[in-house]
């Protein structure tokens, strides 16, 4: 295995480009050292992106927020503004691992590991985010929900590295959250998690709406939130959230979780997540 | 000099001073098994099965043994066969032979000059499998039909016409079962199934291993017992005893998980064949695969009760399987599963069958936890059924000085009633409950063993003491073996240094296990402590010109027994020690014993559960474990055992479990998917320490360790099930299964 | 493989060492630098058994590649005491018998360390919540929580 | 004479009886005369048994005196954890 430090996302993508062999970024690491420990992986080449300017930064823009692709999840936990904009993202974000993994741990990484469980992919796709993604053929932008493409897939093609993901603007009385079910409180991958972002009218209708579900499809899949769409999230109008949430769960049974389990839990944190979602657009504590 | 033989007050026992091995402990100097090094030590690895059960065809090491750097190659044939069916079980769960047994059993080791050769040459050598059908599950594999794990293992008293893999029965028990259930208001007979659990000590196994041309050896591992490990080590070795030194590292956890060998003679034989030191630590993963977890069960539990609460009769059937290879367990499960009551009949049956897993080893109280959490669980539905209160209808049965146990033996000065009453009086007995909180208790019970184990204790000139002892600390020992050694000499504890000797420098100890070490190894020092007194009387008489018998030891110093003796001023400990040299010669004690006269422990543990009705997520809100320890020597130590007993209690009761796919591997072998408690898991673990003193020991010590574990299975099954309005039958109770009880599946 | 040259700061003290670019930084302390106070309980982030800091930032050393440590500032359970003197938490965790087979205590330690450093009046549920990359087997972990709050209050001035 | 109380399992060895006499005044001979009176019993002796002599657990101490009278209960070879 050779080691290389990018000084620009351009020159990791030509190396990445160039490896004839298996050639793996670095970001965080937390998931690549463990694939190396296990020996599920013996790359050629690791490209380390860490010293690519700004790729550790968060910035504002277009009124919502560049991440860059490095930034470590500790760090996002420690910017007041982007958790006061997108809390149910941070969340996400946040409940990876340890703090110790925390530490290390980027968005982008667990987004492009590819696991139908990560924790921070559910809240960018309900959060509607894009990544930036340098490669061989140029600068490329694509939403966050087509990146995965099924357990340890993506369509990223070879070559090709996220340098960004970029969370929107916030419409006023918007907010979201992020909820997942492990069987302890902490230290666990996710057996089904749901994320909801909604916007409020004035009155407190809910005008817009994303849910995206974690842990129940081989990638992480959205669920009909015109169920809430035009409600003020009144009992009825939760059941039937819950309902279509369970409705696109096609999940696994596996040492985590049965069939059923996954798909029922995955309709109550649904429901859960959009009140939590809905209190905190309303401004409520 | 007159000596009292019991005590019961004390100058320093019962105190809580700080450990001996602290400092070194919380500045990252402790050595453990991996931290030994020695010069030109090569690597160790080891190539495992991937297959639950398979004939070896072929191992072809060659490519291996070509690749540079790689100094040594260890198959099965290269240990020679030994007599002694167990240390020929313990070998081939280091090394398989003609079959692998169970996903992870060992085919092939290399030694190397580098971690990374070592992994290389591990991915060379080519095993030619012929696979064979497996069995995991106990219940399958009694069926006439299962797959035969090994043929030809079942003990004499085993019914003819069973699967070969049943090799053990066992029935425990005393008066009529049936006409005591004929007598009942309620018989209630429930099935349950518990899953194996691992120890899940932090550190994995570890050695370090040094042979020489002569056939000289030292071996240094991380272990609950050095001696053991020599006798085994130098059996599958070919070695004379007096030849194989082993040294016992500091060890990271155990709770009798280290009471075996499971890497030790591979070490020992990759050096022999390279002539370099090896060493060899297992991974994570290894651990799990490959490593003893508990036994298995599946149990049948029928008690009958009279309306008032009343036990008239129990009947038990248990089915343990310890792995690939035959165990013992089941003996101490059936006897234990009843005993903490006064049973007018009871029968307990047990079975035992072999399975494609890896050979079981004990966890704190082997074989207790599972049988105590059926008959716990049957009587809490029992007391639901009859509006019962649990600790009232528990103490109304409860077993006392003069019951006839269930296991034959009647009892002596027992603390189960006194347990009882204190956990009732205990304000968390009482303590309101919030919505979707439900409130468990359940008793425990275990044996505690004494042992052989052997003390020297040498005086210094300085007036200092330091003991000599030979079983690793794994709880603190050193600090309450120094406790004690302080209180018979009458010397300060930082006096005292304690040390852990290797074995060429004892006599035989047994394995840290058994809670037998402050009790066990107390004694012997306590008994070693008055044999160096008896000394330094003898010298102060000579010095005074008395008879010996005439002084007694009081407070650290010889006294003349009475004004007939002489009027001479007290002869201090560190005086008589200066004076050493000069009247005889350096002043020793030591002591030499099969410890027997262990006192049995009993325990009550009070469990408040929050369970989400959604998705059946349960946590533990408040948790109270009381115990009889008979007397603590160190109470902060002892509170220490009872809390981390109960939390692996309350993690195999929740979450805990070895899980085995259809293909017959193991699907969680990592702390990932394996979810042993983490902090923000818990709450404060609340302790009362009760003091019934064990005639048996001069200070009354009984053990301590091991009943921690065994209540929390039924503690936390009977809150969960008293918060949910549905019984639960099976552990670890996952979410998965408390909301499909909660749906009525 | 080739090893790489790498220059670092560790407890204060410059330090080089070579290092195959595929081997964690767990593995150089221990193995190439003799620094065995952090320990291997999984290798995979699950224990916390061999808690550093890098740069400030709390991580498990097995995590991370050793050629990351170029140019960084790194922190073990070597570093803690002072001399003789050791640190509160040190202290603290040997007073309230928070350890009892010692191995999880190093990274511990330096979590706790690590804890106190941005939160100097830590609730219990957070100090829980901050651990639970920390697994301990022993001690059910009522001990540790009380040791870190009785060293913090120290830390404090409150004792 | 010393009466010793059997576990279940080995009835089948003492013509059904739970409870048998043998001579012995210590643990090693009660053994040995058990062995030697009912020869199903040798190969679990062998293998190891305890003790329990008025309610104390003995595991090899074959010189333990034991009282004509005493609560003599043969148990299996007890370990712990």
């Amino acid at each position: 295995m050779r080691y290389m430090t990018a000084e620009t996302a351009e020159a990791a993508s030509t190396a990445l480009a160039a490896e004839p062999g298996l050639a793996r970024v670095l970001a965080g690491g937390t998931d690549l050292l463990v694939q190396l420990k296990a020996g599920m992986i013996q790359p050629d080449l690791v490209v380390d992106i860490k010293k690519i300017p700004g790729i550790r930064e968060i910035t504002p823009e277009a009124g919502g927020w560049r991440i860059g692709a490095a930034v470590a999840n500790a760090e996002l936990k420690e910017h007041a503004q982007v958790k006061a904009d997108w809390p149910g993202v941070v969340e996400g974000a946040n409940l990876i691992g340890s703090t110790q993994v925390q530490g290390r741990c980027t968005m982008a990484g667990n987004l492009c590991n590819g696991s139908p469980a990560a924790d921070a992919v559910p809240g960018l796709v309900a959060a509607d985010a894009s990544v930036t993604i340098v490669g061989p053929s140029g600068t490329r932008v694509a939403k966050v929900a087509d990146i995965p493409a099924g357990p340890g897939r993506t369509t990223l093609a070879k070559g090709e590295i996220v340098t960004a993901i970029h969370l929107p603007a916030r419409a006023p009385r918007s907010a979201d959250a992020y909820l997942r079910f492990i069987p302890r409180t902490e230290m666990d991958i996710a057996v089904a998690s749901a994320a909801v972002s909604l916007t409020l009218s004035e009155d407190g209708t809910v005008t817009h709406a994303r849910v995206a579900l974690g842990a129940v499809a081989p990638k992480v899949v959205l669920a009909d939130a015109s169920t809430i769409i035009g409600t003020k999230l009144d009992d009825a109008a939760l059941a039937a959230l819950a309902k279509a949430a369970e409705s696109v769960c096609n999940p696994i049974d596996d040492k985590r979780g049965t069939i059923e389990f996954r798909t029922s839990t995955a309709g109550v944190l649904a429901r859960r997540a959009a009140l939590i979602a809905y209190n905190r657009a309303k401004g409520v504590k | 000099m007159a000596l009292d033989d019991k005590k019961s007050r004390f100058k320093y026992v019962g105190t809580t001073p700080n450990r001996p091995d602290g400092v070194d402990k919380v500045t990252g100097k402790a050595q453990y098994g991996a931290d030994i090094t020695a010069p030109g030590m090569l690597t160790g690895a080891i190539l495992r099965s991937p297959h639950p059960h398979a004939r070896i065809v072929s191992i072809d090491t060659s490519a291996a043994e070509a690749i540079p750097g790689v100094r040594a190659v260890v198959t099965g044939k290269d240990f020679a066969p030994v007599e002694d069916q167990g240390f020929a079980d313990i070998g081939e769960t280091c090394m398989a032979r003609d079959k692998v047994l169970y996903d992870g059993h060992p085919v092939a080791a290399v030694a190397a000059t580098t971690p990374a050769i070592a992994k290389a040459a591990i991915r060379a050598i080519k095993v030619e499998y012929a696979p064979l059908p497996h069995v995991t599950d106990v219940d399958e594999a009694m069926r006439p039909d299962a797959p035969v794990v090994l043929e030809g293992r079942a003990l004499e008293h085993v019914p003819a016409g069973m699967s070969q893999n049943v090799t053990n029965t066992c029935e425990f028990g005393h008066g009529d079962v049936e006409a005591g259930f004929a007598k009942a208001d309620l018989v209630l007979e429930r099935s349950f199934k518990v899953a194996a659990a691992h120890q899940g000590y932090i550190e994995p196994h570890a050695c370090m291993a040094s042979v020489t041309s002569d056939g000289r050896a030292d071996l240094y591992c991380c272990t609950q017992g050095h001696f053991f490990v020599r006798a085994v080590c130098s059996a599958l070795m070919g070695m004379e005893a007096s030849q194989l030194r082993v040294t016992a590292s500091e060890i990271g956890g155990g709770f009798g998980g280290k009471t075996t060998v499971f890497i030790e003679p591979v070490a020992l034989m990759l050096s022999k064949k390279s002539g370099r030191p090896v060493k060899l630590v297992m991974t994570r993963d290894e651990v799990f695969k490959a490593s003893g977890p508990t036994v298995h069960a599946s149990i049948d539990c029928k008690i009958g009760m009279t309306k008032d609460g009343r036990i008239t009769a129990g009947d038990m059937t248990l089915r343990y399987s310890g792995g690939a290879w035959p165990s013992g367990t089941i003996e101490m499960g059936a006897q234990a599963g009843f005993a903490a009551y006064d049973m007018p009949a009871v029968r307990t049956i047990g079975w035992t069958a072999l399975t494609n897993r890896p050979k079981e080893i004990s966890y704190r109280a082997p074989g207790a936890p599972q049988a105590v959490y059926a008959v716990e669980a049957v009587i809490d539905e029992m007391c639901q059924q009859l509006g019962l209160d649990p600790l009232k209808t528990r103490l109304k049965n409860a077993a006392a000085k003069g019951t006839l146990s269930s296991y034959g033996v009647t009892f002596d000065e027992i603390g189960m009633v006194a347990t009882l009453e204190a956990a009732q009086a205990h304000p968390h007995w009482s303590a309101p409950l919030g919505p979707n909180q439900g409130r468990g208790v359940a008793a425990g019970f275990w044996f505690n063993f004494g042992g052989n184990t052997c003390v020297t204790l040498n005086i210094n000139t300085d007036g200092t003491a330091s003991v000599t002892e030979g079983n690793p600390d794994i709880g603190g020992s050193r600090a309450s073996i120094s406790l004690m050694a302080a209180e018979e000499l009458g010397i300060r504890y930082e006096n005292v240094r304690t040390i852990v000797a290797d074995t060429a420098s004892l006599g035989y100890n047994d394995n840290t296990d058994g809670s037998r070490v402050t009790f066990a190894v107390g004694l012997a020092t306590i008994k070693a402590a008055r044999a160096a007194i008896k000394v330094m009387c003898e010298r102060a008489a000579a010095l005074w010109g008395i008879d010996a018998e005439a002084v007694d030891w009081i407070d650290g110093a010889a006294h003349p027994s009475g004004p007939n003796a002489g009027k001479f001023p007290p002869m201090t400990l560190a005086e008589i020690a200066a004076q050493s040299f000069q009247t005889g010669g350096p002043i020793a004690g030591h002591h030499e014993v099969n410890v027997d006269g262990a006192g049995v422990s009993f325990g009550v543990h009070i469990c408040d559960v929050e369970v989400d009705p959604e998705t059946g997520h349960t946590l533990v809100k408040r948790y109270t474990v009381v115990q009889d320890a008979g007397k603590a020597v160190h109470p902060t130590y002892v509170e220490g055992q009872m809390q981390g007993g109960a939390v692996q209690g309350i993690g195999w009761a929740l979450n805990e479990e070895y899980i085995y796919g259809k293909d017959g591997r193991l699907q969680n072998a990592g702390f990932l998917d394996y979810r042993i408690p983490v902090a923000s898991d818990l709450p404060k673990i609340d302790t009362v320490i009760l003091e019934i003193p064990n005639p048996g020991h001069p200070y009354g010590v009984r053990g301590v360790g091991e009943t921690p574990i065994v209540p929390p299975l039924a503690a936390v099954t009977n809150a969960v099930s008293r918060t949910i309005g549905k019984r639960m039958y099976q552990v670890p109770m996952s979410p998965p299964r408390i909301l499909s009880a909660i749906k009525g599946a | 493989m080739k090893s790489i040259q790498v220059s670092t700061t560790i407890n204060g003290d410059p330090v080089e060492f070579l290092c195959t670019p595929d081997e964690p930084l767990l593995d150089v302390l221990r193995n190439r630098l003799g620094l065995t106070g952090a320990k291997e309980g999984c290798g995979t982030g699950d224990c916390g058994a061999c808690s550093v800091t890098v740069n400030g930032r709390l991580v498990c050393s097995c995590l991370v590649l050793g050629v990351e440590a170029e140019g960084a500032q790194i922190e073990t359970i070597e570093g803690m005491a002072q001399g003789e003197t050791l640190h509160p938490l040190q202290r603290h965790f040997i007073e309230k018998a928070a350890l009892q087979c010692g191995v999880c205590t190093p990274g511990i330690l330096v979590a706790a360390k690590s804890l106190l450093e941005k939160n100097a009046s830590p609730t219990d549920e957070e100090v829980r919540y901050w651990l639970a990359g920390n697994l301990c087997r022993c001690t059910g972990y009522d001990k540790i929580i009380e040791a870190v709050q009785s060293a913090a209050a120290e830390m404090r001035g409150e004792v | 004479m010393v009466k010793v109380k059997l576990w279940g399992t080995l009835r089948q060895w003492t013509d059904g009886q739970q409870e048998v006499e043998v001579e012995g005044r210590t643990f090693k001979q009660v053994l040995d005369n058990l062995a030697a009176t009912y020869p199903g019993l040798a190969p679990q002796i062998k293998r190891g048994v305890s003790l329990a002599v008025d309610g104390v657990i003995y595991r090899d101490a074959w010189l333990q005196p034991i009282a004509p009278g005493a609560e003599v209960v043969l148990m299996p070879f007890m370990k712990g954890g």
